[in-house]
This record gives C-alpha cells, structure tokens and sequence, in this order.
C-alpha cells in the first residue's frame, strides 16, 4: 500500500546492497532524482536491469555501484556510446562489469512475464542472432501444437523498481501519461516499486478511463520530486535538456572530469536541485 | 540548373524515395529517421511511421533526438507500451519496412552494433543490439543506411547483432525466417540491392559524382556492380528542400529548449 | 487499409461459409448489428471463437449456422444459461454443434497470441482443471529456467473478427473507450477485420494519447452502425437493454417462438432498425 | 428488538463481513458482488473490488447485472484490458480474495459450473468455468457463497471446473498450487470452513434460527460440524440497511432504464 515519504527514507527503505534493481524509462521518465538518491546512499553490489540504460547507469556504474547488468540498449540517445560503461567493460574501471545482454525484444517480453507473474517469457526471437551464443539465459521452448521453436528468456523479478511519473493523486494512486514505455511492468514485476511524482492532485477524476494508472497498493512508496526525469523529461510539465546529454559525453569521456562532477551535481546535493534544473525547460513539453 | 547537395542528403533523399504511402515503416534514429519523415512530406503523405518507443503513425514536425522525444507522442495516432509495441506491432508482422543502421555491415546484410573485438574482451564495447535482432527478423523487409567506410563495411561481421542473409543463398529460409531481410542498402555512395539468388550486395547505381573506385576503396569487401549499373537521380529541389527545411526547424527547436 | 462500407457488403466480402470468426465484446460493446447481417446472409459452417458467447451466439446457433464454437463462458449475462445452444448440445437441434471449451485466463491469452503473431499462448493455468482431460488443445511447456510445467494453448487466428467501436474517424482510425475486452486483440489476430461504429468524428485530436486505438491499416472494413451493440451498450452512448437480455430467456426457451422472433426482429429487417432500438436508452450511458 | 432479515440477506452479510479493508477481491455478480459492495459499504471502504471486465478498484452505487456493467468502468480508478486483467493483475498473484458460486460443490470445496452428467453428452449443459480456474489457483483465497440444496451440494461433482482441494489434506499444494484455496464457504444457512488438516468443509455457525438438520437435510453429503459450533451474528441494522438500500437503488435504476 502506497506510503508518501520522502525520497531519502524511500531509497533507504527499499534499496538494499546486493539488489536486484530496474530504474526504468524509455527516454521518457527516467527516474534520475532516485538513482541520484541511490548514489548518495552509496548502495553497493546492485544488479541493474534496464531496456536502454543511459546516463544515469553510467553514473551508478562509473561509481562502482553495480556488479552487473541485463540491458538489450546501453547509449547516450542521441548522442552516442556510454562511456563509464564502456570503461568498465573494456578496462574493468573502476570493477569487472558482468553483463547479460538480450534484445528490446527479448527484455520487454521479459518484464511483461515478470508483471505475470510468469517465470519465463515466450516470443518469437534472437533469429540467427549472435546474442545467443553468449547469453545463457536465452533458450528454447517448442510449441506443442506446430513444433515451431521459440526464443524463452526467464522474467525479469526485481527486488524493487524505481520510475518517474506525472501525478499522484492523494490515494496514492500514479498516474503515467505519453510514452509508457515499459512502467507499469517494471513496477508490477517488482517486489517493492518506488515512484517519484511532479505532483500529486486531489483525485483522477478527469483522467480517460482507460489511462495507465497504477492503483495505490501496486506501490510501495510514492516521493513528490518534481523535476525528478530531468535531463529526461515529463510530458506535460517540462521537455528533455538534450544540452545536459550532449554535455554527459564530455564529461564521462575523463575519470577525474566524472568524479569531479559527480562529487558536485550529485554527491554534495539532495534532490531539490532537480525542479531548478527543469526551470528553463517548462512550458514547451 | 546544377543543385548542390551532399553525400549525406543524398543518402536521405534516396532512402526516403524507397518508402511507399502504404508502408507501416518502424524508424531507427539518424538518417532512417530523417528519410522517413522527407518521404512523409513529400510523395508519401499517409506513410505510417513507428518508434519503438510506442508511438504509432506519428507525424513529428521537426526530427526527433532520441526514439522516444515528446513530440512522437504528440503528433501519434496512439502511442502504446513498448512490450506491446514488440509483441502486437512488430512481432505480429504488421511492419512493412525496418530500417536499420549499422557500426559493421557485411556483403549479405548482416549487421553488428554490439561489440568491435571479442564479445568477452571487447576493444569496443557498442550501445548493442536494441530492436534490431527483431526488426530485422519480423519486418516484411529490411532497408540498411550508412556511411561507407573500410571499418564499417567488413568480410566478416565481429559479432552477428542482426542477421541478414547469413552466408548467402538460402541461408534466412533455411533458419525458418519467412520474411524478406535486407533488400536495400542506401549509402552515401550508392544504392546497393541483394542478387536475387546469391543475396550479396549489388551496386545498382552510383550517387551522380561517385566512381567505382570511390565505392571500392570504402568498403572492405571487392565489390561487384549491376551490369546495368546506373546513376542514382539527383535530388529533386523539393526534396532538397524538404530535408533542408526538416533539419533548420530541427536544429531551431533544440536551440530554444536550451537557451 | 480501412474501407467504409455498408454493413451488408462488408459481411459479404469478408465473411465466408467455413470461415472461423469472432463476434467479440465482453458485455459491453457486443457487435450485435454485424451478427444480424450475418445471420441474414446465411453463413453456413461457421467455427465462431469468443470468450463469453452470450445472446447473438445463441440466436447463430439456433439458426443452424454453427458447426463449432470455441469459448470460456457460454451464459446470457445477469439472466442464466444460453437456451439455444444447450439444445444444439444436449439434442443436436437444429445439428450437433462441436464444442472447445476453455477458461477466461486461456482465451485471453490466446487472443493475446494470436495478435502477438505467436503459435500458442503459454500461462499458468488449469491447474487441477477438469477441462484439460476434455480438451486435447490444453497442453503443457515446461520453463526451460525453473522446469515449472506450465499451459499452452493454440493462439486465436480468426479468418474474420467483427467488433462494434464508438468511433472512427475520417481515415479509418477506430476508437475504443471504457470496457475494451480482447477487442483489440481479436482485430490483430485476425486475417480481416470488420469494425462497426456508432459515428464518424474528425480527428481523433482531443483523445487520450494512450487510449485504445486501433490504426486504419489495422481493419479492413469500417461501416456506420448507430445503436450497432444493442442490446449490448455502448460507453457514452446508450446503456444495456438489461429487459432484452431477460426478454431472450422467454424467447429462447421454445424453439418455434426463437424461429418466430428471428423472422419478424432479424431476417425481415436490416440494420437500420438499431438506432430506433436504443432510442430510449441514449443519455444515461 | 428483533430484526427481520430472509437467509439470503444472512447469507450476502455474513459473506461481507469475511472482507477487509486491505482485500483485493476479484468479484462475480451475484451474491459476491452485493456481499463485496456491502462490505465497501459499511467496515471496509478501502476494499478493491476487481471484476474480470478489467474494472479495478470499482465503486458502483448500484450492483451491476452483469460483470461489464458500464457503471463499473464508470467508478473505477482504471480499466485495463481483459489479457491484461488475467495476465498482470489475476495471474500476477496480485488478488487477495477471489469470490466464487458454484452450481455443484463438494465438501473439498471443489466446484463444477460446466455441466451436469457426463461431459459429451451432458443432461445440462451449464455456462462452464469462465474466470473460475484460474481464480481459483491464482487468488490468495477463495471464498464460496451458494444457497444450500440437495442438488448442489453433492458426493462428487460431475466435472471439476475449478480445483478446491481435491480429494482433501495435502492435494492442492502436491499439484504446485501455492495458495490457499477454499478458506471460507457462507450458505444461506451457515458459516463453513475446511478443516486445516482435511480440508473438508465443517460448519463453524449456524445462521440464526437454523439448526443442524435444516443443513444436513439440504446437503448432500454427511454434514460435520465444529465442536464449537456457534451462531452467526444476525445482521446490524446498518448491514441490513446498507444490503437494503443497495438493492432497492438497483431495482430503481434498472427500472427506469428500461422504462
């Protein structure tokens, strides 16, 4: 049942050294106040999942946070390659990175089998593709009315999920608008989800009866951060900063210029700097 | 009258005139995205564009900067959740046209995004495969663009992100793939399509200005050309246009965000 | 791509004697016009799939066009049991009529595949169920991660699905909003799709981005039929017939009063006689 | 002072009372869905009533007639596709509570809504199983509300549509079912539980008025009763009023719908 706390309490809560951990968002709603939060915490020996792990990965993992990650997109959108992930693959800097790689495919299917409560995922998939030569955990299960052979990849269990959404309303029910991505999954398959808000609105009333809305007791915990997708955005309240992962590529592409700026814009700052940052984004989303 | 273009507007500009009106096209980001959206705006004004992000026949104004930017969303007939997008849209084979680029293509079109090197020891560690795996497997068929050069354009693929027609031959049906795989491939050099029977790339006409020699000395594997090798028609002033003014409005919007 | 056309063309061109069809709605929605025209075109043969067949499946029964229905929950809602199909079960009249019979989880899930382009659906279910000793399209998988035994069954591939929409707009796009069932997964696994709607707006410009839409090249054929649903509802429009469905109970229970009520209310109209129908029910939806 | 009520009354309110706050209660039509209403109604206003047409956390003001009532939708904090609703929210192991009727029922607490006789070539041809198999299996517990008859409550059910436990004792969990099952059975003229060990049926009250043999007489097999045995609660004048109210707004809706 969806407690309102502050997002210091929410990380300390829910996120454990050791866990397994999906902060999701398809470009949209990257919940990057959270992660920021899970760095101040120093939360160590994760296991980060996500479809497209961007700059905030890089961060986590640039700081040593993370023993491995499951992923089928690991870039800058946009821009290009992420660089602290790259060090850590090509020169295990700062630790080894295990990864397990898959595609969208394969880790969208995977987080809809976690929501359902399913061990496996079943699609048709990985096609002559090489991924599953070096990849365990994609196999085979046979159709037991054609004989086709399909592509099974195991669910995706996280201990605890992490998104951003527009609105909460004071039941605590989330509301998630625009490019949904893969949310309401990512929260579903979790043992515990942590979401932070722009806002949170008296009730839904006006919302379409249809709409993604995730009921209050899908929800461990519910933090108003405003500005808390930024750089990535909010639909309806702020656009992305594509001037913030321009800049990323620079300063990921040095260790000491990454330190430097983690130790500034992360470490030494709580996550009220977040609805700053979006003040010159308004408007235009 | 002479019009100046590059080699890069070319490149769109011929992608974008493979596109038909009743295409379902599922758009990377980059040039497939810009080809897409010239062929929206100028001969194919009902083309359905998809974004793995979601979005469905989404008719953006100015290009995106990622596959999952506001206005796709915006300008969508509907925008759905992305295990939705892979299983019901991609997956249920509705996609006429994927376009995909690449970091290493081979002669039959397969493609590598994920590593230079060794998969377990990497000298360059790549974003990664994607959609692309699924794209190039469930799409009615597979449009390529990208920049010819020795290091893009090698005999043998460092890791098989995406297959294209293998070795050769029979090598997609015999894996049981039933859909076409790649049979365009759009560089800035040239317009390249399968052999009907071997499925190696085929120059089958070269981008007015470019030689043999241009395309050879850029692509790591002996080329071979159509015997009736042609010269790709030079953009039209609309489509000219049509880019130019995509990319100004693109380039105007980013500016005030983050002014 | 959407065509408009009337509704006797569209069930000309696109529904044919042996064809395997789905009528969908659940409750709501309920392509009850399309069914009539069938009814009247005299399709012979039909394999008819839905999940919860309720009066229009009995009145097809009934008329003898039947020879196989696939379902989970064969009942006349609110009101009791399917008076015409019981006699096709229990004394072939008017002819034996096959049945394969599944849960509500299997049919979904199979719905679900056939609009995924998958060969069968795989779920947990059916555990200690008596159906899957009567039914040989129920069988097993086994997770190739936790060895888990887990249902399969075959994916729903209709040759034609019939749904009833509130809207379409100018180009074809088609609007579902409140209960939307398996309606959209029924159109995508079919090879054709006839959507009624009870208007035609614009633009679909002030929807919710996430609402349930259903793209033009999606559908084959579109066709205007105000009160289309009766007396099934439609969200926004008019409310339940709750009096027909009770009505049907009477009429179902003696076989020359359900020829004798097909005569007068389906073979010797067409569907224009819907909008009367639901005259008194507009508002209150 | 005496307060009038028929069994079907006892029976919906003694059903409401089983409910809580917290539950998350996957709902029939019927008695479920007057005694889930009832109890939103008066202890348990926080309760999450579900029903399989993808209506989550609905609140009608009057009993719908069918599972698809638009009213549900209406009041509902969202609707979901009917894949979705089994998939995520049933199969996801996300309900507490799944009520369930039965037009055969054992002492296991088995329940058969397919048919009576044999399977292909039945005497009655019920409406079969619907949600119920895998409500049964996936629901944290399921309670069962039926009037008591000869007819209903027998020896054996003719088909299992939906698994109880079984023979009894240990059966569900050696098929891999990890909840409860059956925890709770409320007649219109008792209050029955499975015994922990057994897990046959076994009456814990009678509802008032009701002695043993009224139950043993309308039950078709050997009735045991608890050592305990007590006498349901007779309803509080606000579960009354509330059951009474609800039911009389009903009737008045659907009265002018059809006038």
């Amino acid at each position: 049942m969806a407690k309102f706390q502050s997002l210091k309490e929410a990380v300390s809560d829910n996120l454990k050294d050791g866990d397994t951990v999906a902060f999701e968002g398809f470009t949209h709603l990257i919940p990057h106040a959270a992660a920021h939060e899970a760095i101040r915490q120093n939360r160590k020996g994760l296991t980060l999942v996500r479809m497209t792990p961007d700059v905030v990965y890089d961060q986590m993992i640039g700081m040593g946070m993370v023993d491995k990650i499951i992923f089928s997109y690991a870039g800058n959108p946009g821009v290009g390659l992420l660089r602290r992930m790259r060090d850590a693959v090509e020169n295990k800097w700062p630790k080894a990175l295990e990864i397990e790689e898959h595609s969208h495919a394969a880790m969208a299917n995977a987080y809809e089998a976690g929501a359902a409560g399913l061990p496996c995922a079943v699609f048709r998939g990985y096609k002559g593709a090489g991924l599953k030569d070096v990849n365990n955990n994609i196999r085979e299960v046979t159709c037991p009315f054609t004989g086709e052979k399909l592509a099974a990849v195991p669910s995706v269990r996280p201990d605890v999920t992490f998104i951003h959404a527009q609105k909460a309303n004071k039941r605590g029910d989330i509301l998630i608008e625009g490019i949904i991505g893969v949310q309401k999954e990512a929260v579903l398959a979790a043992k515990r989800a942590v979401v932070t808000v722009e806002e949170v609105v008296d009730d839904f009333d006006d919302v379409h009866v249809n709409a993604c809305i995730l009921p209050r007791w899908a929800v461990t915990s519910v933090c108003v951060v405003p500005g808390g997708a930024h750089p990535s955005y909010a639909h309806g309240y702020y656009t992305r900063d594509n001037a913030a992962y321009v800049e990323w590529d620079k300063i990921a592409s040095d260790r000491g210029l990454f330190q430097e700026w983690m130790q500034k814009n992360v470490l030494t700052v709580d996550e009220t700097v977040f609805e700053k940052r979006i003040s010159a984004l308004k408007g235009a989303a | 009258m002479e019009i100046d273009f590059t080699t890069d507007e070319m490149m769109t500009i011929a992608a974008a005139r493979a596109l038909g009106n009743d295409d379902i096209c599922f758009v990377g980001i980059g040039a497939p995205s810009a080809a897409c959206n010239v062929a929206r705006l100028t001969h194919a004004p009902d083309i359905t564009l998809i974004y793995e992000s979601g979005t469905i026949g989404t008719a953006p104004d100015i290009l995106p900067l990622s596959i999952g930017d506001g206005e796709l969303c915006d300008t969508a007939v509907t925008t759905v959740s992305v295990p939705e997008m892979f299983r019901y849209w991609l997956q249920g084979g509705r996609v006429t046209v994927g376009f995909l680029g690449a970091a290493q293509l081979d002669r039959f079109g397969n493609i590598n995004t994920t590593v230079i090197g060794d998969y377990n020891a990497p000298s360059i560690r790549l974003p990664g495969g994607g959609g692309a795996p699924e794209i190039a497997s469930s799409c009615g068929e597979i449009f390529i663009t990208m920049k010819q050069t020795l290091r893009g354009m090698v005999e043998v693929v460092d890791f098989f992100t995406s297959f294209g027609h293998g070795s050769g031959g029979t090598d997609r049906a015999d894996l049981g793939i039933t859909t076409k795989g790649p049979t365009l491939l759009i560089t800035d050099l040239a317009v390249w399509r399968p052999d009907p029977k071997t499925k190696e790339f085929i120059v089958r006409s070269l981008h007015p200005g470019v030689t043999r020699d241009h395309v050879q000395d850029t692509c790591g594997w002996p080329v071979k050309f159509a015997d009736d090798l042609g010269v790709t028609d030079i953009p039209t002033e609309l489509e000219l246009t049509t880019l130019r003014d995509l990319k100004a409005r693109t380039e105007a919007a980013h500016a005030v965000e983050v002014a």
